[in-house]
């Protein structure tokens, strides 16, 4: 279930950067590719009643039962450069708008190369 | 002499003529001179040690009799033109790079020839390629060049392509060995895209576009090296392609026409068509350059004819037609060069009357085109006779019919320039103009001389061929003292050369002892009492065979084959862009969701 | 090759000058009773080339005599190789690809000559002239090399042998008659008869390559016009009509040949350059095509029909 | 201009009289209507052929000059030009009274009254029109005088080259050419 | 020997301390490509554990023969690009250390996510540095492919992460997992496209045209040979090592890549702008070396990959500076540039003609050993295409060369009255640097076998084939 909501955020991320040509509604659309991949890794990770990977005394006897960790760690370092990327992205867009007045990537209309 | 010698000298003379050029463009000049006329000297002298085989860094060469044959064709081409170069450098854009190029593609030639396997032939091949692309690029036209190798490129990927398929089959690239155990359609594959790369070289149809382009634009000390020389490589490549590859042996089970298989024929056809092709748009060329390289088009057929027959004597005239084109176009081309010389132009309606001031270029011209024409007492005669003894004897009709096309078409268009340029009304502006100078006579007069001795005195050059007649295992022409025998009849050159004189005794005779006549200006012509003052006016040269020339003019011009498939391959090329490129993501999310649907599509199916 | 072999060539230059001369006169006078004329006396001929040979002459510099010289030279070379009813100065040199060719050095000799004399209607009736081979020798051409196939020979004289003692249906005019009829239409172009003499167009480019000669010149052309006509006239002869056991009947059989050949051009118009290379190229080459294709492929004509 | 003088000729120059005399071959030069007398004499009727005349494209081939019609200064120049491009031997027959003196135009400024004085005339046919029997009667006379070497006005035009230049330039005037073609 | 850890950890310190002592960030920069350089070849071979987990657990970086020739191949052109446009290069020396230690990272890593994460700080980068050309719509079209690569990438990688529960290379190489497999198809194909995005491949690189359109005369010619081999290399290592290529899913890469090869080529055809004919010919070159590492050729595709990385370098290079000093790189208006800059000229050429694969230069090699193993593998179909379109490239090359080298009207001789105008492109020092360069080049291909062995130390890479053609077979005439 939750896998196929996580496969349904990205193709809804490909629908919405697809359909739309303003930069801002893309990178929200990449955004939304992100979200969706993320919570498909720790769908990997997760399953029901598993318990915080953490070495406890009591936990050591159900280690069964841990989720995933590297799960976890590795979309923590996906959120990071997702940030990172959704930053860069905004500097872009911020630049778009400088220097073509407007956030429609339809209006520049390609700009010829110099 | 050693092989050895010869490469290395002559490429690091090469070099040297690169530097020498920088300082002092004549100096230059004349070591091509040099460079050239050592590398002939010495591949002469090579001839003793033919059999050999050694190597040189990876390359391995293997001296053979037919290798020898080209080279020497090639580095006299090479030499005598190069007699021309010092006086044409200050033309040049870039004289040093000139000179580097000039003796980088003889060199190139000379290993070519003798390469024993493959590879090492393909990189020299490629290496004259490259280098002369970037000659020609000096003369006239830009074009030229670029079309030049483009067609050469047609020809040489497709030949890498068959040395590859042969060597997946034979796991060799040694020239004897590397066809063995080739059949059926990889036999054909192999035997059609080897040969290619000839067929573009020396110019056959549909691969003749690049030389009216290149000969004709070319810088003028170079086009006579083209004619003369390079296109001879495609011949090489022809003579490999049924002998190393033994075509008639592999194709012996297929369909025959006339007794010769299929393929063979079909590439046959091929030559007759561009005897046509090339003797029909020679006829209405303007620019004297550009007529000559139809001819070499139309001659370059008879060539390829008489290689592939590999029989006694058609083989025997296509290896001596090598011999006689390459003497005869390399003189006629540097006749021309030199009338450039002094007049600056090639335009035939340009020019006139230039026997008055240069009768020495003129004798030159004469005997080169009489000798391309075919006419005895020349070398040319005695080749195609042997040609068209061969197709007589198998009956070849159609390839007959267009040989004599050729053949009575060429009277035509060589009497073309020889009319136009040197013939009729001296224009006012060549007046002045002086025959050129000893040295640039000197190449000239040899070839001419070469020419007449092949005519008057064939069996010497006949002896070679027999040896490389024999050397690919089939019957040699029978010759005897002076005379070449054939099934149909025999010629007996000199004879003819003695009864030719005696004949034009008599009339020389009968010419002397009437009055002499009395010497008039060449404006004092009958002009039905009109006076005509203008000496340009009164000379017949541009549209010379215009009521010839309407009865084809609408015919297809085979450049626009090329320029159609420059235009689809762009228009790939605009697709291309304009489906995958651009500055919104969406095309890219596009390509790859319907690339995913197809994948999930196939892992289904599979 | 020895000295008697070159007085043998000059008789046969002599012999051959004096026939055809008269020939020429007396159908001169053939041509005028076509036209209801009384004609030229029969060797009037012979007074128009001497005369011509007595006059003074004006020259347009060397290559204007050398061709003339080139030309008569090289024609006479070919005359000395035509074997005349089996009779050759130079055995074996008869082939015919060394005499069609021979003959290219006499007419290149004689369009560099007209060239240069700088007129331009010479260099037009050249243009015209090259123009006219060019027609009809690809048909004549391929009949020749249908023979050659057929018969495993290109020597004149024994094409001409191989045709003699079987009667007249022995002639390769009548085993071949495609080929017979190409060759005869041949003929006339080579002989610059009517309908195919547009190169020396009198009033339309005042004679074409003439135009220029006067005096030992034209005397030159004029004898080089005799030869011509008997080497053009021979190769027919002998290719297709038997040649001549005998020299009577050859001259006789070319006397005849002749003699037919002026009599169709005296009632012809003139072809236009252009239509003259369109007509040879349709009917004749489409004719000696087939003839070709048959002989080479069934063999028919090869020997005789019955 | 038949004149009686002593006969020099060698043998060598007798045997080419007669050619010459047998082997008439003209360039016409018809500037009036005289030309139209030319075909009857050529064809059946008269048949020129027979005393091996005949008509010629260019004057180099020819050794006569028949003119037939009137001279104007513009037409007498090209006259001489074609003259001076024949080869000796080499004749003139004035054909016609308007050759001769002018014809009806004989008062006019620009017509040529005696040709005599620019180039050697061999040989008068009178009339107007002469018709073919008065040529082929001309003509016959011509060969005659050929035969006996008395029709050598060739020669008087060698030996007297300066006299008829400056006849020629007196009346034509030197060329200056100034058009399209020329500076 | 010094751990290869470095590699890593010296640019990415040298980074941050550009970032502080902004005044010396040149000097960082340079000495941070030099160390990189002069550490390289005392390298420990083999694995290193990093941190202490051994992997399949932990993290490991594998400097093998291949990763060698790759952080060699980025480390002097990267260092070749600093050297030549270090005016250019100062303002992003920041970035260049940060890929620098990127593209280390991806050659050297042993872990698919740890690969992840390099590939997407040396993409970070290149986003950086593709705003050069200040056409930010390009610039924000490549992040978001690239973004939409990376998430494809994640999801792949998680699917084989879910499946064999180990991202370490060696470790899911041991796994023998089937490729053929319809279950596999999808995240292989998701892995692929964020390589072959990476890798422009048609019809994935939709960005190449604008950010290598906009590029100077630094970014076009690092994105082209720095950029472009790292990305091939680690898709060879990945598709060859890791996941091994068979049956439906080699057809589809195979194909892509001649597809790829072919369209890129025909594209080039028909340009006139000279960065333009670049980028598709890099588009054509980088489609055929993926075809190739696809099919498990991977000696013949390293040999290409570097031959184009060092040509198209040059040619970027040379490119970029013609367009800033006569603001335009239409070859048309450039006609005869070469001629009072003929070093230059010496070394555009040479690239040139071992990009189309001419004789005596080291293109020939590569493309003569692509062909024999490709026919030793029984395939003609694939070189047929190639030399198909060889000639096209070679035929837009050669315009190319012929427009720069001779100007001149049709029908009047080469002259340089036509030739533009008299400027040097680069000064004396960097033309030679440019022309030593282009030496390699022409040495490497006159003396191949050597080259190759120096390249492969006579065995394949990752228990590949060796050299498919050597010259001195010819000698030995087996």
């Amino acid at each position: 279930m939750i896998r196929l909501a996580s496969l349904l955020l990205i193709l809804i991320g490909l629908y919405g950067i697809f359909s739309s040509r303003n930069v801002i509604k893309i990178l929200i659309g990449v955004n939304v590719m992100e979200l969706g991949v993320n919570i498909f890794i720790i769908s990997v990770g997760f399953f029901k009643g598993g318990i915080a990977p953490i070495l406890t005394a009591d936990s050591f006897s159900s280690a069964m039962k841990f989720v995933d960790p590297l799960a976890q760690a590795m979309v923590l370092t996906s959120i990071v450069i997702g940030l990172g990327i959704t930053a860069l992205g905004l500097v872009f867009a911020r630049k778009i708008h400088a220097q073509y007045d407007t956030y429609d990537l339809g209006a520049i209309g390609g700009g010829k190369d110099d | 002499m050693n092989l050895t010698i010869i490469l290395a000298v002559t490429v690091v003379l090469a070099v040297v003529s690169f530097f020498i050029t920088r300082l002092n463009k004549k100096a230059g000049g004349f070591l091509t001179v040099i460079a050239s006329l050592f590398a002939f000297v010495g591949l002469f002298l090579l001839k003793g040690s033919i059999g050999g085989e050694f190597s040189i860094f990876y390359f391995s060469f293997k001296i053979t009799m037919v290798g020898w044959y080209f080279a020497l064709i090639m580095v006299l081409a090479y030499s005598m033109t190069s007699f021309f170069n010092p006086f044409w450098m200050d033309k040049m854009m870039y004289p040093g790079s000139y000179n580097f190029m000039y003796l980088l593609s003889m060199a190139g030639t000379i290993g070519m020839f003798f390469a024993k396997d493959f590879i090492t032939l393909f990189i020299f091949w490629e290496t004259v390629v490259w280098s002369s692309t970037f000659i020609i690029q000096l003369g006239k036209s830009r074009k030229a060049s670029y079309v030049y190798y483009v067609v050469s490129a047609i020809g040489s990927m497709a030949t890498l392509f068959a040395i590859m398929m042969a060597y997946s089959v034979s796991g060799t690239f040694v020239i004897s060995e590397a066809f063995a155990g080739l059949s059926g359609g990889a036999a054909i594959a192999v035997f059609f895209t080897f040969i290619l790369s000839g067929l573009a070289k020396i110019g056959i149809f549909p691969f003749h576009v690049w030389l009216p382009a290149a000969h004709g634009n070319a810088p003028h000390t170079f086009s006579p090296v083209l004619s003369g020389g390079l296109v001879k490589m495609g011949a090489f490549i022809a003579f490999l392609s049924v002998t190393a590859f033994p075509a008639y042996e592999i194709f012996s089970g297929m369909f025959k026409v006339m007794g010769t298989p299929f393929p063979i024929y079909f590439l046959m056809a091929l030559g007759a068509i561009s005897i046509i092709v090339g003797t029909l748009m020679a006829i209405k060329q303007e620019d004297a350059k550009k007529l000559l390289a139809y001819s070499s088009v139309a001659n370059g057929g008879y060539i390829l004819i008489g290689i592939l027959m590999l029989d006694q004597v058609g083989f025997a005239g296509g290896m001596m037609h090598l011999v006689n084109h390459a003497v005869a176009s390399a003189a006629a081309f540097l006749a021309i060069a030199a009338v450039a010389y002094r007049t600056g132009t090639t335009k035939m309606s340009e020019m006139g009357g230039m026997i008055h001031r240069m009768p020495v270029t003129y004798i030159v011209y004469l005997v080169a085109i009489i000798s391309m024409a075919g006419i005895p007492p020349m070398g040319g005669f005695v080749s195609k006779w042997l040609i068209f003894q061969g197709l007589a004897d198998k009956g070849m009709l159609f390839l007959a019919a267009a040989a004599f096309f050729g053949s009575i078409g060429s009277f035509m268009y060589v009497f073309r320039p020889l009319s136009a340029v040197f013939l009729g009304q001296t224009f006012t502006r060549d007046l002045k103009k002086k025959e050129v100078g000893f040295f640039m006579m000197l190449p000239m007069l040899i070839l001419t001389a070469l020419s007449i001795l092949a005519g008057v005195f064939p069996n010497t050059i006949l002896r070679v061929i027999t040896e490389i007649q024999a050397s690919v295992g089939i019957s040699p022409v029978t010759l005897a003292e002076n005379t070449i025998v054939t099934v149909n009849g025999y010629l007996d050159a000199f004879r003819v050369f003695i009864v030719f004189g005696f004949g034009f005794t008599i009339a020389f005779v009968i010419f002397i002892v009437r009055r002499k006549s009395k010497k008039v200006e060449l404006m004092d012509t009958y002009t039905s009492a009109e006076f005509i003052h203008t000496r340009e006016l009164l000379h017949y040269s541009s549209k010379f065979y215009a009521p010839f020339e309407r009865l084809y003019d609408k015919a297809p011009d085979t450049m626009k084959l090329y320029k159609k498939i420059a235009v689809k391959i762009g228009e790939l090329g605009n697709l291309t862009e304009s489906l995958f490129y651009g500055h919104k993501p969406e095309k890219t999310v596009f390509w790859v969701m319907i690339t995913g649907i197809f994948v999930v599509i196939i892992g289904g199916v599979v | 090759m020895n000295v008697m072999s070159f007085v043998y060539g000059f008789l046969v230059l002599l012999g051959v000058f004096v026939f055809q001369t008269t020939l020429t006169g007396l159908n001169r006078k053939v041509t005028a009773r076509l036209q209801k004329r009384y004609g030229a006396r029969w060797y009037q001929q012979f007074l128009d080339i001497f005369k011509a040979l007595r006059k003074d002459s004006t020259s347009h510099g060397w290559v204007f005599d050398f061709g003339v010289i080139m030309a008569l030279g090289g024609i006479m070379a070919t005359v000395i190789f035509i074997p005349v009813a089996g009779f050759e100065a130079f055995p074996g040199l008869d082939n015919i690809f060394v005499i069609s060719y021979l003959l290219a050095v006499g007419m290149l000799g004689m369009a560099m000559s007209a060239a240069g004399s700088g007129n331009p209607w010479a260099s037009i009736g050249v243009a015209r002239a090259l123009t006219n081979m060019l027609a009809y020798d690809v048909p004549l051409m391929i009949v020749i090399f249908t023979l050659i196939f057929a018969f495993d020979s290109s020597s004149l004289s024994e094409i001409a042998a191989l045709q003699q003692g079987m009667g007249i249906l022995g002639w390769n005019a009548f085993r071949m008659p495609l080929g017979g009829i190409v060759a005869v239409i041949a003929l006339l172009g080579m002989l610059g008869k009517k309908p195919f003499d547009s190169f020396i167009a009198p009033t339309e480019i005042a004679s074409g390559p003439m135009v220029e000669y006067g005096g030992k010149h034209l005397g030159f052309m004029f004898i080089l016009h005799e030869f011509m006509t008997f080497i053009e006239v021979s190769i027919i002869l002998s290719l297709f009509f038997g040649g001549g056991a005998t020299i009577w009947e050859y001259m006789l059989k070319y006397a005849v040949l002749y003699t037919f050949m002026n009599i169709i051009s005296g009632v012809m118009p003139r072809f236009k350059i252009d239509q003259a290379v369109k007509y040879f190229y349709r009917v004749p080459l489409a004719m000696a095509i087939v003839q070709g294709l048959v002989v080479i492929f069934t063999g028919l004509g090869v020997t005789l029909w019955f | 201009m038949v004149l009686d003088e002593k006969d020099n000729r060698n043998v060598w120059e007798k045997i080419g009289d007669y050619f010459s005399a047998n082997s008439i071959w003209m360039k016409w030069y018809c500037t009036g209507c005289g030309a139209i007398e030319l075909p009857p004499t050529m064809t059946s009727r008269y048949d020129m052929e027979r005393l091996g005349m005949g008509p010629m494209a260019t004057p180099r081939q020819a050794d006569v000059l028949l003119i037939t019609g009137y001279l104007s200064t513009k037409t007498l120049r090209r006259v001489i030009y074609s003259y001076e491009q024949m080869n000796s031997p080499r004749f003139i027959v004035a054909f016609g009274s308007c050759t001769i003196n002018g014809g009806i135009y004989y008062d006019s400024y620009a017509t040529i009254g005696r040709l005599d004085k620019y180039l050697p005339v061999d040989l008068y046919i009178a009339g107007c029109m002469p018709r073919p029997e008065v040529v082929m009667n001309g003509f016959n006379e011509l060969i005659k005088m050929i035969k006996k070497g008395q029709a050598k006005g060739w020669k008087h035009y060698q030996e007297n080259y300066e006299w008829y230049k400056k006849n020629q330039l007196d009346s034509l005037g030197e060329v200056i050419i100034k058009d399209e073609f020329h500076e | 020997m010094i751990n290869p850890v470095f590699m890593i950890a010296i640019p990415l310190i040298l980074a941050f301390l550009s970032l502080v002592a902004a005044r010396i960030k040149k000097w960082l920069l340079l000495s941070g490509v030099l160390i990189n350089i002069a550490i390289l070849f005392f390298l420990e071979k083999g694995e290193t554990v990093i941190g202490g987990f051994k992997p399949p657990f932990g993290i490991n970086l594998i400097l093998d023969n291949y990763s060698m020739v790759g952080l060699a191949l980025a480390g002097l052109l990267l260092l070749a690009g600093v050297v030549l446009s270090l005016d250019k290069a100062d303002k992003y020396s920041t970035v260049l250390l940060t890929a620098l230690a990127g593209i280390n990272g991806m050659l050297l890593t042993g872990d698919l996510f740890n690969l992840f994460i390099f590939m997407e700080i040396t993409i970070i980068s290149a986003y950086i540095l593709s705003t050069a050309g200040k056409k930010p719509e390009y610039s924000f079209n490549y992040l978001v492919i690239g973004s939409i690569g990376s998430v494809f990438y994640l999801a792949g990688l998680v699917v084989f992460y879910s499946l064999t529960g180990t991202l370490n290379m060696a470790d899911l190489a041991a796994q023998n997992l089937s490729m053929g497999t319809p279950e596999l198809l999808v995240p292989l194909f998701l892995i692929f496209t964020a390589f072959a995005i990476e890798a422009k491949l048609i019809p994935f690189g939709g960005w190449v045209k604008g950010v290598y359109g906009n590029s100077n005369r630094l970014t076009g010619a690092l994105f082209a040979s720095v950029y472009a081999s790292t990305v091939l290399f680690v898709f060879g290592r990945v598709f060859n090592e890791v996941f091994a290529l068979s049956g439906a899913v080699q057809t589809i890469i195979v194909l892509i890549g001649v597809v790829t090869f072919a369209f890129g080529e025909a594209a080039a055809f028909r340009q006139v702008k000279m960065r333009r004919i670049l980028l598709y010919s890099s588009i054509g070159q980088s489609g055929l070396a993926a075809a190739l590492f696809a099919l498990g050729l991977i000696f013949p595709a390293v040999l290409l990959v570097i031959s184009n990385a060092v040509s198209k370098f040059i040619m970027f290079s040379i490119t970029g500076k013609l367009r800033e000093i006569y603001k335009t790189d239409d070859y048309t208006d450039l006609k005869g540039v070469f001629f009072s800059n003929k070093l230059t000229g010496i070394a555009f050429s040479i690239s040139a003609m071992s990009l189309i694969g001419l004789p005596l230069f080291f293109g020939f090699y590569a493309k003569l050993n692509a062909l024999t193993a490709l026919f030793n593998g029984g395939n003609w179909f694939i070189p047929a295409v190639i030399l198909l379109f060889a000639i096209v490239e070679g035929a837009y090359f050669i315009r190319l060369l012929i427009a720069l080298w001779a100007p001149g009207k049709e029908g009047e001789i080469a002259d340089k009255s036509h030739a533009v105008g008299e400027i040097r492109i680069f000064n004396i020092k960097k033309s030679i640097l440019v022309f030593i360069l282009s030496l390699v080049i022409l040495a490497a291909g006159l003396i191949p076998d050597l080259a190759g062995k120096l390249i492969s130390s006579d065995s394949g890479f990752m228990g590949g084939d060796g050299p498919a053609f050597t010259m001195s077979q010819l000698k030995g005439g087996e």
